[in-house]
């Protein structure tokens, strides 16, 4: 059982899991004080008879420093976010040596489509595998998805990397596995009944692994 | 004068707005402009025959400020949720 | 006295306002519940502008599918309902209940035929084939999608956005129209309005240009467009 | 035309000759539809628990036969066992319950119609009449949603949230007639928050009582009158949503479906178009009564009250530009998605204020404990868990981790649980006298509120965790996936204290029946506070005064050194104060 984020196995964890961690340490700062303030106050200013509270209204300064201190706060934080978001899931985020894959989400199973030998979709030897996704290792993947049905969500926890997958729009999402491995592909999004087992696996192989899985499939799926 | 124009004259307005339908009309099917001004024109004719009506049917001119914004104050949130909603084909 | 100043007073009514904001309640219940109405109307109108522009293909051409000639028509008579209105609201603050019940009848009477109107269009196009799901096959609409004079792949959004759109404001017609008739019998017919006396007047009122308003936008980015 | 202020005068003159009809049942008075709307949410607050712990023993014990189960029918959960279309059928219904049936009556339902008039001091609403029809709606919308569980192909079942096209096809879903009920439930509840919202801005606008400035109102009536604004202006955008939902379910339109050019994206902007303002409809009420209970406990004026007013209003007006932030993944322009984050980091700030500003309140204060005061000071400590994981969230690479997981599960129970319903608990306790006119239990009201905050802690603090290590929301069974079987212990941990919490609700429920009849008699101010309330006797008669009173000051002047006592009533005269202008000062 482990009390943090998944093992890290794409190149998102490392903003995404600093990002997570910065905000734990402002939120934690912030939490902190609150309820520490609040304990403290409510013992220290218990009720005692014949005693009467301090008549105020407020006191502007102290507000305008709790008011600008977050603002400051946040406005930072939008900042540097949005750097790493642009990277991630901008418009021109994905790297043009993307290595494409198409993922076709139905109720409930995932149909990944492999460019085959040209390492290009949409052309002859292109083959289909249900419920698992080979990627190589080390390099950015570009995965098409589309839905069949319903809106459902391709998420791979271990890559930190989540896309809604919704019918009638083509979504592109990349990632950069960086350890091999056999992770979880799992819908994020209810889709209905079936919502709960709609998993594949995936494999992160190295790139000889993978071409030698990618021609056996192929041979298969040809059959 | 100041006496004899106490509200305004509704029958000028009816025909203000009549004639804005007619140009409306002839707008939409005889002019032959580009399509992208037309669709500009016709918005802005029925953004002013609706103010005609706003303003004079509905006295929003004679009302105070208050009750002005308290009309106002959907239009603005309508034309964000139209103007994001339309960004999705844009990017 | 400055124009504007004059035509302040003269729309103050007479009878006591509440305290606030100078409006009587049933006014200002009517102002507000119209900004919920306008949130109600963007989201319909709204999704047609998104859906449209969004929209895989061509829009139909307008004229093809709808009469534009009794729609426009339709669109004269509703704009004449409005200022009798205005003209009933008018009459009654001059103390004149007679001539107020002339022309809230002819509001009535030019809702009603607005209706009515709209009612046989629908029939005329579902006989046609338009329905709220699209085109219905077989019909003479298909034909005229079959030869590529109307696009496919938009008729569907064409009749859900538009007999969505046109059919919740003929309901907002047709309350108004119920309402008025209601106030006509009970209230203006027995002499209960008068000078000193006309907050239902002028809240129907506000309402039924509301519904003319939305017309007149409804008319345009329909028909026209 | 006569003033409804005018009639409530004269008609309630000493008794009150009323049928009982027309008291308790089509009541027009804002009272008695204040408590209407507190007995009926308050089952359904009851049937959405049943509902929630229904899952948590399928996620505690899955495949295991629920205890009592078997009475359900072989389409929900054969000898006891849930089956999956039945588990999201479950969680569907518990947020729908829940929000539309629950938090939001309670709060909006409830205090809106008791507190306004009472607090701002007038006769009643400014439309009677439609206030009553307002609770009608909502109980036929409820009664519409309760029957949908019982239809023979089972309730909606595509979350509460609907999302097209899963909720607009009945071969996706699976369900029919529960989809369409859904549909039509909402759209009686959407016309019931119309027509309350309506009444609560003009009578707050209008029928305020002499002296009643806009800044002498209680932050209740603030936040109240923003939420009905909020709620007047974004739920007729569900209604048009929901409508557009149901011609698609029944009529064959094609908004929301993709094979005929529809944009199932759209559902979802008109959703949280909606539902953002919504969320902040579930939570400004509750802001606003603990204000009131806090001030009163720390027997303190609360600190920066015109700061406090302009955070509602900044948090409502913010309200409108952030829906996007719940679709960071959703496959929305990313550019749109930048600018949702910023808007929505940004509403962090007027909630820090706010809760700065309890915290001043209380600082130097002369605290009393009462329960009341209990569940204020626990809703600001749960409060501020609620929003500071919301910055989570917000930071769009940080919501690809955690969008859909527990983790907003969690986030949303600390700020409707531990934030709203937190809340509710001291404000049904804080007005129950006045109301019924008896007290609540003292000694029952602590024992809930220390077992309720320990269970409610046990619960909703471990998903934050289950969220982190990526679990999924509306999983019927989690174990599913390998890396989710370790969590399973914690899963048995939360159901367990799920049920404990559950069944320390019960005391409530139980404590508020038998306070009915068997409570203390209520002195006219029990809590010593400063509202134009206390000055009525406790049940506020029908019609409330016979004459408004004046007010001559604003409503926290707690331990003013003018009197020797350590509160000073908004509607008590000091030789010092001057009588406010007649009747329509307020504008000229």
């Amino acid at each position: 059982m482990h009390w943090w984020l998944p093992p890290k196995a794409s190149t998102f964890t490392g903003p995404i899991d600093g990002l997570f961690l910065a905000i734990l340490i402002i939120t934690g700062i912030a939490f902190v004080l609150v309820e520490v303030g609040l304990i403290w106050f409510v013992v220290k200013y218990r009720a005692r008879p014949g005693r009467k509270a301090f008549y105020t209204h407020g006191n502007t300064r102290a507000e305008v420093i709790w008011t600008t201190i977050p603002a400051v706060t946040m406005v930072a934080l939008g900042l540097i976010s949005n750097h790493y978001w642009v990277q991630i899931k901008g418009r021109n985020s994905i790297p043009p040596n993307a290595y494409p894959i198409g993922v076709h989400a139905k109720q409930f199973e995932w149909q990944v489509t492999y460019p085959g030998a040209d390492g290009k979709l949409g052309t002859a030897d292109d083959f289909t595998v249900r419920n698992q996704l080979h990627v190589p290792v080390g390099r950015p993947i570009l995965v098409q998805l589309s839905s069949e049905d319903v809106i459902h969500s391709f998420y791979v926890p271990q890559f930190r990397v989540r896309q809604d997958v919704v019918p009638g729009m083509d979504i592109k999402a990349w990632f950069q596995a960086t350890v091999p491995g056999t992770y979880e592909l799992g819908c994020s999004q209810l889709c209905g009944l079936g919502h709960y087992r709609m998993r594949a696996q995936v494999f992160v192989q190295t790139q000889e692994d993978y071409d030698a899985w990618m021609k056996q499939a192929a041979q298969e799926a040809s059959q | 004068m100041e006496t004899a124009h106490k509200r305004p004259n509704y029958i000028l307005i009816w025909v203000y707005l009549a004639v804005l339908t007619a140009a409306e009309l002839a707008l939409a099917f005889e002019l032959p402009i580009p399509r992208n001004l037309k669709l500009l024109l016709l918005l802005f004719l029925a953004v002013w025959k609706a103010a005609l009506v706003g303003l004079f049917f509905m006295h929003l001119k004679f009302e105070k400020w208050n009750l002005r914004i308290l009309a106002l104050v959907p239009l603005p949130l309508a034309v964000i949720f139209i103007l994001a909603g339309m960004s999705e084909h844009i990017w | 006295m400055t124009h504007a100043a004059a035509a302040v007073d003269q729309m103050r009514p007479p009878f006591p306002a509440e305290r606030g904001l100078d409006v009587y309640n049933k006014k200002l219940g009517m102002w507000i519940f119209l900004a919920s109405e306008v949130m109600f109307f963007a989201a319909l109108i709204g999704t047609y502008i998104i859906l449209r522009f969004g929209a895989p293909g061509e829009w139909a051409r307008p004229g093809i599918v709808l009469n534009i000639k009794i729609t426009a028509f339709n669109t004269f008579l509703l704009i004449c309902s409005s200022v009798s209105m205005v003209k009933a609201y008018a009459a009654i603050q001059d103390g004149d209940p007679k001539k107020m019940r002339f022309w809230l009848l002819m509001t009535i009477l030019g809702g009603a035929t607005f209706v009515g109107i709209q009612v046989y269009e629908y029939i005329h196009l579902i006989e046609h084939g338009f329905v709220p799901a699209g085109v219905r096959e077989g019909s003479e609409l298909a034909a005229l999608v079959a030869n590529g004079t109307l696009p496919a792949a938009t008729m569907g959004l064409y009749g859900s956005t538009f007999f969505t759109m046109t059919g919740f404001h003929g309901f907002h017609v047709t309350c108004g129209v119920i309402s008025m008739t209601y106030l006509y019998l009970t209230k203006a017919l027995p002499g209960k309005y008068s000078k000193n006396d006309y907050g239902g007047i002028e809240t129907v009122g506000l309402y039924w240009h509301f519904v003319d308003l939305v017309w007149i936008i409804l008319f345009t980015i329909v028909y026209l467009i | 035309m006569t003033s409804v202020a005018a009639t409530a005068h004269g008609a309630h003159a000493h008794h009150d000759d009323r049928s009982f009809v027309r008291k308790y049942i089509f009541s027009t008075d804002h009272k008695i539809i204040g408590i209407q709307f507190l007995f009926v949410s308050l089952f359904f607050l009851l049937v959405g628990g049943l509902l929630a712990m229904q899952m948590r023993w399928q996620l505690g014990f899955p495949g295991k036969p629920m205890p009592g189960g078997g009475i359900l029918p072989e389409t929900m959960a054969p000898g006891g066992v849930i089956l999956p279309e039945y588990y999201i059928q479950l969680v569907t219904m518990h947020g729908t319950f829940m929000i539309f049936f629950a938090i939001m009556p309670l709060l909006v339902g409830v205090f809106a119609n008791f507190l306004i008039p009472l607090k701002i001091g007038t006769h009643d609403m400014a439309f009677p009449r439609i206030n009553m029809w307002s609770f009608w709606t909502f109980f036929i919308g409820g009664l519409v949603m309760l029957s949908s569980l019982f239809v023979p192909d089972g309730a909606a079942r595509a979350g509460w949230t609907m999302y097209a096209p899963l909720s607009a096809r009945h071969d996706y879903s699976g369900a029919s007639i529960g989809q369409e009920l859904w549909s039509v439930s909402i759209i009686f509840v959407g016309l019931s928050s119309i027509l309350g919202s309506l009444n609560y801005i003009t009578t707050i606008i209008n029928n305020r009582a002499p002296g009643m400035t806009w800044f002498r109102m209680p932050l209740s009536v603030w936040s109240l009158f923003i939420t009905a604004i909020l709620g007047l202006l974004a739920l007729p955008v569900l209604s048009g949503a929901v409508i557009m939902l149901l011609f698609d379910q029944i009529i064959g339109t094609h908004f929301f479906d993709p094979g005929a050019g529809g944009q199932a994206l759209l559902w979802q902007h008109l959703f949280w178009f909606f539902g953002h303002p919504e969320v902040y409809i579930l939570i400004l009420p509750a802001m606003g009564m603990v204000s009131d209970i806090i001030s009163n406990g720390s027997r303190k004026p609360i600190f920066g009250y015109h700061s406090m007013v302009f955070a509602i209003v900044a948090i409502a007006f913010l309200g409108w530009i952030v829906w996007g932030h719940h679709m960071f993944v959703s496959g929305m322009n990313p550019t749109l998605g930048s600018s949702f984050m910023v808007s929505t980091l940004v509403i962090a700030v007027p909630s820090a204020v706010k809760t700065f500003n309890w915290m001043g309140t209380m600082w130097r204060g002369n605290l009393r404990f009462h329960v009341p005061m209990l569940h204020a000071v626990a809703f600001v400590a749960m409060f501020v868990i609620g929003g500071l994981s919301g910055i989570f969230m917000a930071a769009t690479p940080v919501d690809m981790q955690i969008h859909d997981t527990y983790f907003i599960v969690a986030h949303l129970h600390y700020v409707l649980f531990g934030g709203s319903l937190f809340a509710l608990f001291g404000a049904i306790t804080y007005w129950y006298p006045k109301m019924f006119g008896r007290l609540m239990n003292e000694g029952w009201g602590k024992v809930h509120f220390w077992l309720t905050f320990i269970f409610y802690n046990c619960v909703f603090f471990p998903m934050h965790i289950t969220g982190m290590a990526g679990e999924m929301r509306r999983l019927y069974d989690p174990n599913q996936y390998t890396f989710l079987q370790p969590l399973q212990p914690i899963r048995v941990f939360i159901s367990i204290s799920a049920f404990l919490l559950f069944a320390t609700q019960l005391i409530f429920f139980v404590n508020f029946w038998w306070s009915l009849w068997k409570g203390k008699k209520a002195p006219q101010n029990p809590w010593e506070d400063n509202g134009l309330e206390w000055s009525l006797p406790s049940p506020a008669p029908h019609g409330n005064w016979e004459r408004v009173p004046n007010v001559y000051r604003g409503p926290y002047e707690f331990s003013s050194p003018q009197v020797a006592e350590d509160y000073l009533p908004q509607y008590k005269k000091l030789p010092t104060d001057r009588e406010p202008a007649a009747a329509s000062a307020a504008t000229h």
